[in-house]
């Protein structure tokens, strides 16, 4: 039992550090505001450089088979600078579920392109009516001789628009019934529409529609198997990769209130002169110290049995999200009227954090998820 | 004790009702419905003011003399309370109930005569000129300033947080006139053409996206000097005055039941999945209901004592407090009830001149960049941190 | 409309306040902990005399005719004098379930001795299954002959030892099986046996069973319908006026509190020269400022309609609690060291608003009874 | 990183159970299942603590030529927990955690030989004079007075919330000796033997009607001079020493797990109805459960620093704060779970000296007295509001 880093993962930290710190500005976070996919391809570049595309994923594929605790050092550097290039999307959820339930040849063709930087991947899945409940699919893949075709809709497709090729998750809706599957599509497949839109707190996304898509049977992601599985396996290590970069964000966040309610003067004197105020960043310290605790427990245990890995995801991204809020609320609220304006980067990170939260179900859906997998009856 | 409403205070209720119902256009209702920020942009709020005005109703505060309505404290929830079910426009408060009482408080004949039928009728679009960059919650360290030069004053500094700033054509506001050992002492309140050369305007956009506010800058701009209300180093005295004035008269909580009842109807449609379904969610509306249960109680409390003509006493000191608290509990429990449309970015603005569908249901738009906004509820008119000094001298003696 | 209390009302808030400070000191609490009920009967009889047990009985049956916000009136000087006297168990449950449920002899021979004070009552509702499920009540009764037979196990009988008789709820096990029923039974009934001990925060309660208990059919409480609804409104109309109590208490631990805080000193200067501390204060104010306007809407809606009346009783249960909650843990707080000792009475008002809290069922269970109220789905 | 046991580590946990297995007696646990205090009735602790002695684990913590283990963090961890878990008695801390090390650090050698082997025995057993009445978390201001006289100290005043001193004849306790500008200077450490003529102990029970404390009064007590620890006027030094000793071990969350598993199980049981069915109960259990997640990787992420040789840093000052909070959430949540049963109140007291059945399952009865003592967690020690203030000093630099 050892809870230090080693010292390949203290270097990785420092140099996802400084990248973050001397690259990513807020005028490069502007610029990227205004291209097309919400991201610089030039930055999407130097990660692949930096091997941080292949960082995650498998040796035998073009990967550097590094695991969660790697990610999330890359994630929460990613927090501090609020990155908006399509990490999470592309490499954790797109290429883990490659990895996770892709067949070999699936594997060998695409991992090495996304370690490269040459293929971007996104992951189709939440619906309308499913809230956060990652069961609910409601789109349909029918079997028609060699091919399949998908009918449904989906909602908060992060960085869809970028992506070359989509995992859009289907129930069978003839052979294998109600079964979860996933496909290969690409983006430009005819029948399908993409309101692509800007997002909160940068980056982009798109809802999505699915009319009579048609794919060849090999576009099914692994074998004829159900996909839940896999599907919970990544979101989880989602959750955790997420969790890491929210604790960059809060820590970034705590650091710049602290910073200013130094300098800042009311009445003839430092805001932090305030017990009342000093207290606050008190809490909020203490709240990334355990946000650090839970996304780190959350990599630790990526790997271990469905329960555990669940309830470990779930408990960060429950406890992390309460935390969240309250550290992005206060650090608006002791900005003053320059936090509720969007001229500081307060309100930036304020606006990443409630995405965070909304994502993959807030904290009181990851409590009742981890409730449930503890055996409580919820 | 009685909550019961008798057959005047029931007639009334009607007449509120048929006025509403003659009145408020569709396009005010929807840009009402999509309005993101605290005040309705002046396409909405200025017909809206003159049709209350044409009925007699454009400054229910103010004395009768004036214009006023004459209004039971009854009277006036019930007009508050139909309005907010309604959905009725929300002019900007800077005219009507801030420079009037203080004109007809302090002000000449001429700048009653002048101004106060201008306010009623929205010929003047008034902006407040009180914070200033530094100066925060703390007003009494403001900087701009006045000086006297023949009949004019001439003015050089700079205001923050200049609501409708870029809509107005007259700001009222609180300038240095001299140098004295209690800084609020040098403080005067004077009125000022926006279109008097020398102002410049720079917007500032709020977290939601919104051009609400800015930031005007004075450099050598002159005013008549008959553009001083009241006398000379009494500014401080009569923006406090305009304070109590609207101490205890506050009825917020029509306001934010309404917007609770928004935030259960999407929770009810097939937009957000039945969020109501969630019993988190069902549970936090009941939690948001009794609360503004409470502060409703709260404010009837406080009207009963107005209208026996009692002190409401410290009470009224709480209520900006919860009505802000309140207000962005539901406007987040709205934020948790349409989930990841939360996401959905929409750049138009005001939001109800969007023309396209959006990606996301048109009536969720306003949701996110309303609870945003409103995170400046707890910051604006001196932070919740501030209140909570000001409640711990004033109710508990500390 | 008008929330001004009346002439009368005002007097009877003088005449409550001032019997509570001057009679029920500390001292008194003191002696009546040891008294075999936990109150003292010559208090008791002062409550008679001054008209107080009368107050919310029919003016047909020996009472004032008072309603539920006399009755707040009163509690809230109990709760400022933690009164262990049972008049929420006489008076306004069991005088209470008589007067909305009994036949008319019933009310006849009983209002009045309540009224003068030479007849207590208890209601025998709860039981361990049920927590706080009003509806839920397993205990039977047997319909045999002339008489009824009941059977169960009942908890948290609220001053059941000091009752002459015991209203006991129940199922009926044969004729018009599982609808609710409400028996008189005489605390010395064979097959009754109470298990009476002294009740956190003052007061005495007991559990009892009920082995073949015979009564006879006369002693069912009203006609032979089904009781359900008149225990609803019983019950809410208690819930109003222990929020009313709550309030009391709440007003007295903030007074305390604030009194204690501007005097007692530590590094030099009194505590609440701490901003924080000061910050507590004020949030402890509101909270009773909130509290009270709940207690009073709880009152002013006691005679509405079944659902108006219930998301106001519940809506004052549930927030009360929370407030309750927080001024009771606070005053402690703040009273440091000599808080969490039994040599205060800020111990005394913090137990005995935990049982408020717990006496039929909690914040949550309160909301969710709201929710269900307001027809959301819980 | 990993949190996974090396071979060795499991071979010592495996010690530890047999350990465990082999001397906690019924009678130990019952007693410790119902200990509504912090720490157990000597009853329990006492032969607990020799147990532990005769084994050589006496004082994990002290230096291994004077009885120590030598532990490494994971096994203190390890060690820690097993106990947690099985429900070990909790030996008040007096003697091996507190004066103990003040001993082994600054004591003469002749109070090295003949105290130390007394601690590890519970020879003597020891209570703790710190606070005062009036000096509550500011000890600074201790008025309790020793006059050197001869060979002797005259020790005068009042110690309060001295825990178990009506079981210890032994105390430690911080004095003024002399009066200086700054007040810590005039503070001595001394060893007063509780027999001695002139002591008195006046009973303070509980919020939860328990006998844990006392005040002490002290009128004319002479000690020998060479019960002075260490040198006249430095005992603040050795007292903080003694927190820094202290901070950054804490191993709490296997204790706090354990009472969140003793609420678990209540709400399973049928004597509840089954709490655990409230969806409520059921999510605060998790909302408990992964605050103590929460916590135990802030410690194993402190004991790892430790483990390298590492200093763990201002982290370990939140681990105060963050677990008397939890334990206070967790305290409260049995308590939920309960319900009306914790109207019960059970006179007798230690609670395991109860004979005849309670009117509630017996396994409850520790449940409110446990919740109303707990509310001292955020008191004694140092507030935390205290805390805080200490906190943002150390943590923010402000």
């Amino acid at each position: 039992m050892d809870l230090t880093p080693s010292d390949e993962q203290r270097l990785l930290r420092e140099s996802a550090d400084r990248f973050i710190h001397e690259t990513y500005t807020a005028k490069l976070r502007e610029h990227n505001a205004k291209e097309p996919f919400g991201f610089s391809e030039g930055i999407w570049k130097q990660f692949a450089e930096l091997g941080w595309l292949a960082l995650p994923l498998p040796e035998q594929h073009g990967g550097i088979g590094g695991g969660a605790i790697e990610v999330g050092i890359l994630m929460e550097a990613f927090g501090r600078g609020l990155v908006s290039e399509p990490y999470l999307s592309t490499v954790v959820l797109g290429a883990g579920l490659v990895a996770e339930h892709g067949r070999d040849d699936q594997k060998a063709a695409l991992l090495p392109s996304v370690a490269e930087g040459t293929l971007r991947l996104a992951f189709a899945h939440a619906e309308r009516a499913a809230r956060a409940d990652l069961a609910r699919v409601d789109t349909t893949a029918r079997q028609d001789g060699d091919a399949y075709v998908l009918d449904g809709a989906k909602v908060a497709v992060l960085d869809g628009a970028a992506a070359d090729q989509l995992i859009v998750s289907a129930r069978l809706a003839n052979n294998g019934s109600g079964s979860l599957r996933l496909f290969l599509v690409p983006r430009d497949a005819a029948g399908l529409t993409l309101a692509d839109y800007p997002r909160l707190g940068g980056g982009r996304a798109c809802n999505l529609t699915l009319q009579s898509v048609r794919v060849a049977a090999e576009a099914m992601l692994g074998g004829d198997t159900d996909a839940t599985p896999a599907v919970e396996a990544v979101v989880d290590r989602a959750l955790a990769a997420m969790s890491a970069e929210a604790v960059g964000m809060m820590q970034t966040l705590t650091d710049k209130t602290l910073d200013y309610t130094k300098v800042r003067k009311q009445f003839g004197r430092p805001l932090a002169a305030n017990q009342v105020i000093r207290h606050r960043l008190t809490d909020m310290s203490v709240q990334v110290d355990e946000a650090r605790s839970m996304a780190l427990r959350a990599a630790l245990k990526a790997d271990a049995d469905a329960a555990e890995r669940g309830r470990a995801a779930s408990g960060a991204k429950a406890k992390i999200g309460k935390g969240a809020r309250f550290v992005a609320e206060q650090s608006v609220q002791l900005h003053g009227g320059m936090g509720v304006t969007d001229e500081l980067d307060v309100g930036a990170y304020f606006k990443r954090l409630l995405a965070f939260e909304t994502l993959f179900g807030g904290s009181t859906h990851h409590y009742r998820r981890h409730a449930a997998l503890s055996g409580r009856p919820v | 004790m009685d909550m019961t409403f008798g057959e005047a205070e029931l007639a009334f209720q009607q007449e509120v009702r048929d006025f509403i119902a003659a009145n408020l256009t569709p396009d005010m209702k929807r840009a009402e419905s999509l309005n993101a920020s605290v005040f309705s942009e002046p396409e909405a709020g200025v017909p809206w003011q003159r049709a209350l005005n044409a009925k007699g109703w454009g400054a229910p505060g103010w004395p009768v003399e004036y214009g006023g309505t004459g209004w039971t404290p009854a009277q006036r929830w019930i007009f508050e309370t139909e309005c907010a079910h309604a959905g009725v426009p929300s002019p900007t408060p800077m005219g009507v109930k801030m420079v009037g009482p203080v004109i007809i408080g302090f002000g000449s004949p001429e700048q009653k005569n002048y101004f106060l039928p201008r306010i009623l009728s929205c010929e003047d679009y008034w902006c407040q000129g009180y914070s200033e960059p530094g100066s925060g919650s703390d007003l009494s360290s403001l900087k701009t300033r006045a000086v006297r030069d023949g009949d004019e004053y001439v003015i050089n500094g700079t205001k923050i947080w200049t609501t409708h700033a870029h809509n107005a054509n007259m700001m009222f506001a609180l300038v240095r006139t001299s140098d004295e050992p209690r800084q609020q002492d040098g403080i005067s309140f004077v009125l000022i053409d926006m279109k008097s050369p020398g102002i410049t305007i720079r917007p500032i956009l709020t977290i939601g996206g919104d051009h609400e506010v800015n930031q005007v800058f004075f450099d050598d701009v002159r005013i008549p000097a008959s553009n001083l209300v009241g006398e000379e180093g009494k500014g401080w005295t009569y923006g406090k005055y305009l304070l109590e004035f609207e101490r205890g008269s506050g009825i917020a909580s029509a306001k934010l039941r309404k917007a609770l009842h928004r935030a259960a109807a999407f929770a009810e449609s097939d937009a957000t999945g039945r969020a109501i379904e969630d019993p988190d969610i069902a549970i936090r509306m009941s939690e948001a209901e009794v609360d503004i249960d409470a502060l409703e109680m709260t404010e009837l409390r406080v009207l009963s004592a107005l209208q026996n003509g009692q002190n409401p006493g410290a009470v009224s000191s709480i209520l900006k407090l919860r009505t802000s608290e309140i207000y962005q509990a539901v406007s987040r429990l709205a934020v948790d009830v349409i989930g990841t449309d939360g996401l959905y970015v929409e750049p138009t603005r005001p939001l109800h001149r969007l023309n396209a569908p959006p990606a996301i249901p048109e009536d969720e738009l306003a949701v996110m960049p309303t609870h945003l906004n409103g995170r400046a509820y707890t910051i604006f008119g001196g932070t919740s941190e501030i209140q909570r000094d000001i409640i711990s001298k004033l109710v508990l003696g500390l």
